[in-house]
């Protein structure tokens, strides 16, 4: 049964994923990351964390998806459709993907391999806490100027973007 | 119990499919939507580790990453409004205002 | 060779050296001067050589039958390393068996030629290339070592190309010759692969050195992948992939019906009689590599019991006369693939021989039928014939012969070696004999059936082709055609009486001579009243066939058209052939093209040095250029770069 | 040596035809091509000469000279041949001959320079075959560049300069990083000749290093696949005997390097590349193969069989058994002569109608038959049919890989597979069908053109029906190679 809720929801997310990746319309594009999206946060509610499940519908679906849609929109992208959809000469580029595809396939034995060897430095236990509970007592503690730090990005990007889109508008006309 | 190898094997997958999308594709907005995926792709990762180990470490990292997407996020489609703004294109190959 | 002890001849002999070599002698002048020189008679040279060669054979085959084997090389081809393969002969009663058949049958197709292709402007081409066939086909049979039978193999494939693409103002022709080629070439991949295993595995590529290595082995198991593999399969494997593109055995075998775009005299003599047995006599000339693996003997009956049953299915539905008695042949071919399946090597050589005489004459007979239609705008449509009878009395006697003994009338050479095929198949050892034997049957009705589908509606009822002839009517063939015929079909009926079953009282003298070298098929014991009892069920068989045929195509012919109708989805089925053209199409030939298409795409502009070079090529730094080049200012080809240096310094941690 | 001079003989007698082109004034024309041709003709009977004295059952140098050349730097002006480099020898002086029958007419520019060019190509070609000295091998190795680029940039189609820098600067890529493993060679042991080089052992790592940096010249001369996208754009705009002599002999060089540099000088690194390398030829094989399904231009195609055949090449050297190098070896020889051919053909048609493209043409067999069966032999040489050369070659290159690596050997044969199918397909669009309105009222064949193509058939038959003579000059030249190889 696990198996077959991991094997759908690997589906779940491989398919939107590639068609994503693949479509030409940026809408679709961006609705079908919401469809990953949502089963990977099912996927992270059945490795155990409710809470970044959570958090990954509230922070990506609300947001971050939103905000990508209203940019699509904003500058009204629909017109891909008469153009090419990949860029020119992608020999090399497909050796790469070639080659990281390989090499992914060469060390998936490598990882596993290595699996038993993991060592938890701070370990949790389900009966003593909910996850929730423990991610926040580390959150708050060990990890307290890491979360800090986050906190000043979050608030350098908004700043950053405002400053650079208000800037802009006055030397509209400059050449760059 | 589902095989740790299983993620792992989904997290390349994935991975692979966002390298597409990053490789090939000439729209900026998909690019960026192809980095989300391939950070997503880590996300799993690291909660799986997490999941095996007992260590609520991995899942930090997530709670990271999350946040570090939504700050990418935002850079990005700041600058692709700026570039669209400034040449009315959001095609990667026709912006070439950098050639040597 | 088994039993009986003969006395092996090991220095060179003229005798055997003239029979392949004055047909290459005469093809090689009449092509060279034929245009110039020979101008309406490029066929004395071809003609008088081929009945040199066969009279040469009838002296071999008497020195045979007096205990001698010549075997001898003629130089050394090859030589390196432990690889040593000359150009030799072998002459045992396999080989001086088949000698005689192919200079007999070529020699009267020549003369056949002679009428049937005159005031073609490719007159002399054609006689040489038909020489050059004879030539590798009795060098494939005479060799004494794999490579000169691959050396045969390929060069009848190659004139067998060159005729079936004789009008290659065609389109059609030149696409079905290239279709043959290619298939061909298909099979002899795993040909030559086999050839290859069989060097490795043993050391030798002769024949007299390949038959006491065989059981070293004999029960070596290699690994592939994960499977463990019989080797003596593997190698019969490889080697019988081969024998399907060149019998034209399901998978392969598409490329015979098209083959019939050549002129008919090709189409009796190579797609008929000679070449298309050429598997069947690879497998029995190295029968003791198949019998080592019972699973190679269930593939090769396997194989030829899909192919006898699928062309019995196709032949009834085609229109086109020569396509119906060339699915005959496959048919045919299949017979002998199952005899041959079922350990009746000999018997299997038999059918072979009957075969040769009455298809050729049902192909020439056939030809003579087109060539009084030649003026009509597609002269092969059975639809446009009929009471023919009439008009070629001689085509009409013949081709009743050719039909009558391929329909296994009792009497008829065709009878004896089908019969002796089923009783084998029937009294065998191995456990698919029942199967084969019960599918041989059906196929035996079916094949009365269709044979004399053709043979009433060309010879009975109206002559239906007055406008297509613009008002004329056909007239009987000129006596160079019909005397070759009158000849062969003393063959159709005569060959088979040389082997005919003890108990019908005769000696079985062919199986008993060829089975000194093909050994004895491993039988359960023989009940003869069942043997009787067999015979008469074929004899029904074919009497049924005909009798059906009678009754649909004479009596009623609203019944064919009911049939169509009622049976759509077959007919349809059966009438494009079980969609095998199509399939192979969708399968195998678009999908190479994209590939070839993707890969010149990807050459066109291909690897960054090509990228680079192309920016130098106006500047002179190259260096500099090379740096410019990568500034594309495409963020695309940015991100390339910087996961090329991921992949670079994976490529160090690896090889480090 | 009672042989003393002959090499030295064939090698710079051209100069005498240099000399002699050069004082005649260039208002004559005839003078000169009788005089080159005059020249070759004597360089290639000097050339038998060589052959008919060789004694092949001595594995060692024959003919050797030896003579201080560059003191300072211990470099000697020394030659000599062996089994494997002699065949190469009266191949590069009858393909000049050829080169020089087949331009009699279709070169009416610039005739003295061409003839001079020819001359100097044969001397390089002859030196790269018989020098045993490092550094002079690279002297003409490199010089060979010259002529060819000249060649190909003067009397070439129309995308000739872009054709001349990639083929330059891939063949110069590739031939730097070898003067530097020469040069390291020099430091390490102080000489740079040939025979005392053999036998020295190195560190694993370096003798790698070593090993991938002549590979590297000697991948892009053959062109082994990834470096070939050179040759379909040189083949395509030289003229014919620019081509001629780029198949015939400029790609041999790369796989003789191979034997003659690789496979003595590093057997460790030979042994540890070596799967790579078949890889490599593999993917050649197949990739050039299926590129020439989807060909529309003749000598295109024909330059991409070519690479798919000199894949073959690499991988009989790289089986490192004798039947697969002597097959290799062969294989280039045959592959010489069939692809060369081929090249005059097209050249041939190229002089009367003056396309390359298949589409131009069909039904030349009506209208003109002779040319269309010297064409069908050469291509059903070039697809290996038994009887010719190219099955001989084929064959031993398939046994002897077989007898290293079955799995390659299963994929390389469908190569063989497809080179019928895009060769037959070339023939039948070609030839085949209704003439098309460009092809009526063609000359007939020149006595250049038929005195060139004749000799090509003679010796395709020759190698293919009796290829054993050819095979005792190398085999035991062969043999003591590899037994310098573990």
């Amino acid at each position: 049964m696990d198996l077959l809720v991991f094997l759908y929801l690997a589906l779940g997310m491989c398919i939107p994923g590639l068609l994503a990746v693949l479509s030409k319309n940026p809408v679709h594009a961006v609705l079908w990351v919401l469809v990953l999206i949502i089963h990977q946060a099912f996927l992270l509610y059945t490795l155990g964390s409710e809470f970044l499940a959570a958090v990954q519908i509230i922070v990506y679906a609300g947001a971050v998806l939103v905000l990508f849609l209203f940019v699509v929109y904003m500058i009204n992208l629909r017109m891909e459709e008469r153009w090419r959809v990949f860029v020119k000469r992608s020999s090399l580029g497909l050796l790469i993907l070639l080659f990281f595809a390989f090499f992914f396939f060469k060390s998936l034995a490598f990882l596993t391999a290595l699996s038993p060897h993991f060592k938890a430095n701070l370990h949790y236990d389900l009966s003593q806490g909910t996850n929730l509970w423990w991610i926040a007592r580390y959150l708050f503690t060990h990890y307290l100027f890491q979360f800090e730090l986050i906190g000043v990005l979050l608030l350098v990007v908004v700043l950053g973007a405002v400053f650079l889109l208000r800037k802009l508008k006055e030397v509209e006309g400059d050449s760059l | 119990m589902i095989p740790f190898e299983y993620y792992v094997l989904l997290t390349l997958l994935l991975f692979c499919i966002g390298l597409i999308g990053v490789l090939f594709r000439r729209n900026l907005i998909i690019l960026l939507v192809s980095f989300e995926i391939m950070m997503n792709a880590l996300m799993i990762l690291f909660a799986s580790i997490s999941h095996y180990t007992k260590d609520v470490q991995g899942y930090i990292i997530v709670f990271f990453l999350i946040a570090l997407a939504a700050a990418e996020a935002g850079v990005g489609l700041t600058l692709v409004v700026l570039l669209y703004r400034k040449l009315r294109k959001v095609y990667a190959d026709e912006i070439n205002y950098f050639r040597g | 060779m088994e039993g009986v002890s003969f006395e092996v001849v090991r220095s060179f002999n003229l005798s055997v050296f003239l029979v392949p070599f004055l047909p290459l002698l005469a093809s090689v002048i009449t092509l060279i001067f034929g245009k110039r020189y020979l101008r309406e008679k490029p066929y004395i040279l071809p003609v008088s050589a081929l009945l040199l060669s066969f009279l040469i054979s009838l002296k071999l085959l008497v020195d045979v039958l007096s205990g001698k084997i010549y075997e001898f090389d003629l130089y050394q081809w090859m030589v390196v390393g432990s690889l040593k393969v000359g150009l030799g002969f072998l002459v045992d009663p396999l080989s001086v068996m088949m000698l005689c058949m192919v200079t007999s049958l070529s020699f009267l197709i020549h003369v056949y030629s002679i009428g049937y292709m005159k005031g073609d402007p490719g007159y002399y081409r054609f006689f040489s290339y038909i020489s050059l066939f004879t030539f590798f086909m009795l060098i494939l049979v005479l060799s004494n070592n794999l490579i000169q039978l691959y050396l045969g193999w390929e060069g009848v494939g190659l004139c067998s190309y060159l005729l079936i693409g004789f009008w290659y103002e065609k389109k059609s022709a030149s696409d079905a010759a290239k279709k043959a080629f290619i298939i061909n070439r298909i099979g002899d991949f795993g040909f030559a692969l086999g050839i290859f295993a069989v060097f490795y595995y043993l050391g030798t590529l002769y024949y007299h050195e390949i038959f006491p290595r065989l059981p070293q082995i004999a029960q070596t198991y290699i690994n592939i992948g994960s499977y463990e593999v019989h080797l003596p399969f593997l190698i019969s494997f490889l080697l019988f992939c081969g024998a399907m593109g060149k019998s034209a055995q399901v998978p392969l075998h598409t490329w015979l019906p098209d083959a019939m775009e050549g002129p008919t005299p090709v189409s009796a003599l190579i797609h008929a009689a000679t070449m298309v047995t050429a598997g069947v006599f690879m497998v029995s000339r190295l029968h003791p590599l198949f019998e080592l693996s019972p699973h190679a003997m269930a593939m090769v009956a396997l194989v030829g019991l899909i192919t006898c049953f699928m062309a019995a299915t196709i032949a009834p539905t085609q229109f086109d006369i020569k396509r119906v008695v060339a699915y005959s042949t496959l048919s045919q071919l299949g017979y002998m693939f199952m005899a041959c399946g079922v350990g009746a090597f000999a018997v299997g050589m038999f059918h072979l021989f009957t075969h040769a005489y009455f298809k050729a004459l049902l192909f020439l007979g056939a030809g003579s039928i087109i060539h009084a239609l030649h003026h009509a705008s597609d002269p092969n449509d059975i639809r446009i014939m009929g009471g023919l009878k009439r008009f070629m009395p001689i085509t009409f006697w013949t081709f009743l012969i050719a039909s009558l003994s391929i329909a296994g009338i009792p009497g008829f050479a065709g009878f004896f070696s089908k019969d002796e095929i089923l009783v084998y198949a029937y009294f065998s050892q191995y456990p698919w004999g029942k199967l084969v034997w019960f599918v041989g049957l059906l196929v035996a009705g079916m094949t009365a059936f269709y044979t004399f589908r053709i043979f009433f509606k060309a010879f009975f009822g109206e002559f239906k082709g007055v406008e297509a002839l613009h008002g004329h009517y056909p007239h009987e063939s000129p006596k160079v055609m019909t005397i070759p015929l009158i000849i062969i079909s003393f063959g159709a009926i005569f060959s088979g009486w040389l082997g005919i079953p003890e108990a019908l009282g005769g000696g079985a003298h062919f199986q008993r001579f060829l089975e000194q070298v093909l050994g004895h098929p491993k039988l359960l014991p023989v009940d003869h009243a069942v043997e009787y009892l067999l015979m008469v069920l074929s004899i029904v068989a074919g009497l049924m066939g005909i009798g059906i045929a009678y009754l649909v195509y004479v009596k009623k012919p609203a019944l064919e058209v009911f049939f169509s109708y009622k049976f759509k989805v077959i007919y349809n089925f059966l009438y494009r052939k079980w969609y095998f053209d199509e399939l192979y199409h969708r399968v195998f030939v678009v999908p190479t093209l994209w590939l070839a298409r993707t890969v010149v795409n990807l050459v066109l502009d291909s690897f960054v040095i090509d990228h680079t070079v192309n920016g130098s090529a106006k500047t002179t730094a190259f260096s500099a250029s090379l740096f410019r080049k990568l500034h594309s200012g495409i963020v695309n080809y940015y991100n390339w770069f910087i996961l090329l240096g991921v992949v670079i310094y994976l490529i160090y941690i690896f090889i480090r | 040596m009672a042989d003393f001079g002959l090499l030295s003989a064939i090698l710079w007698f051209p100069l005498l035809g240099i000399a002699a082109i050069i004082i005649t004034n260039r208002s004559r024309p005839d003078t000169i091509k009788v005089i080159a041709l005059i020249t070759a003709l004597i360089d290639f009977i000097l050339s038998i000469l060589l052959l008919y004295r060789f004694d092949f059952t001595n594995a060692n140098f024959q003919f050797v000279e030896k003579i201080p050349w560059l003191d300072v730097i211990n470099s000697f002006y020394f030659l000599g041949v062996d089994g494997i480099s002699v065949l190469f020898v009266p191949l590069s002086t009858l393909v000049t001959l050829l080169c020089i029958l087949i331009s009699w007419y279709s070169i009416e520019e610039k005739v003295k320079e061409f003839y001079l060019a020819l001359l100097f190509t044969n001397i390089a070609m002859v030196g790269v075959f018989l020098s045993l000295d490092l550094l002079l091998f690279y002297v003409f190795w490199e010089a060979l560049l010259i002529p060819m680029y000249l060649i190909i940039g003067i009397w070439g189609g129309p995308r000739r300069i872009y054709s001349t820098i990639k083929f330059f600067l891939y063949t110069f890529f590739g031939s730097i990083f070898m003067l530097a493993a020469i040069i390291y060679l020099f430091l390490q042991f102080g000489t740079f000749d040939y025979t005392l080089l053999i036998g020295k052992t190195f560190t694993p790592q370096v003798e790698k290093l070593l090993f991938l940096g002549f590979l590297l010249a000697f991948a892009v001369k053959v062109p082994m696949w990834p470096f070939h996208t050179w040759l379909p754009d040189a083949h395509t705009e030289a003229p014919t005997a620019g081509s001629v002599i780029l198949a015939g002999i400029l790609i041999k060089l790369g796989g003789y390097g191979m034997v003659r540099f690789l496979l003595p000088l590093f057997p460790q690194a030979t042994l540890f590349f070596a799967k790579l390398i078949l890889v490599l030829s593999v993917i050649a094989i197949i990739y050039a193969g299926l590129a020439c399904l989807w060909q529309d231009d003749l000598k295109r195609l024909i330059a991409y069989s070519s690479v798919s055949h000199m894949g073959f090449v690499t991988l009989g050297i790289f089986s490192l058994n004798p039947i697969g190098i002597n097959g290799a070896i062969l294989q280039m020889i045959n592959h010489g002569i069939v692809t060369g051919a081929l090249f005059m053909c097209v050249g041939v048609i190229y002089d009367r109608t003056h396309s390359r493209a298949i589409n131009y043409y069909g039904g030349l067999a009506t209208t003109f038959p002779l040319y269309a069966a010297l064409f069908m032999i050469f291509t059903l040489a070039s697809i290996g049919l038994p009887g010719t050369n190219g099955f001989v070659g084929e064959f031993l290159i398939l046994q002897g890989a077989f007898m290293k690596d079955k799995a390659m050997v299963i994929f390389a044969a469908t190569g063989v597979i497809i080179g019928a199918a895009y060769m037959l397909w070339l023939y039948q669009r070609v030839f085949f069908e209704k003439p098309v309105s460009g092809v009526f009222n063609l000359p007939p064949l020149r006595w250049n053109e038929l005195l060139s193509l004749i000799p090509m058939v003679l010796l395709i038959f020759l190698i293919g029906l009796y290829p054993n003579p050819f095979l005792d000059f190398m085999k035991t030249s062969v043999s003591k190679i590899l037994a310098n190889i573990p």
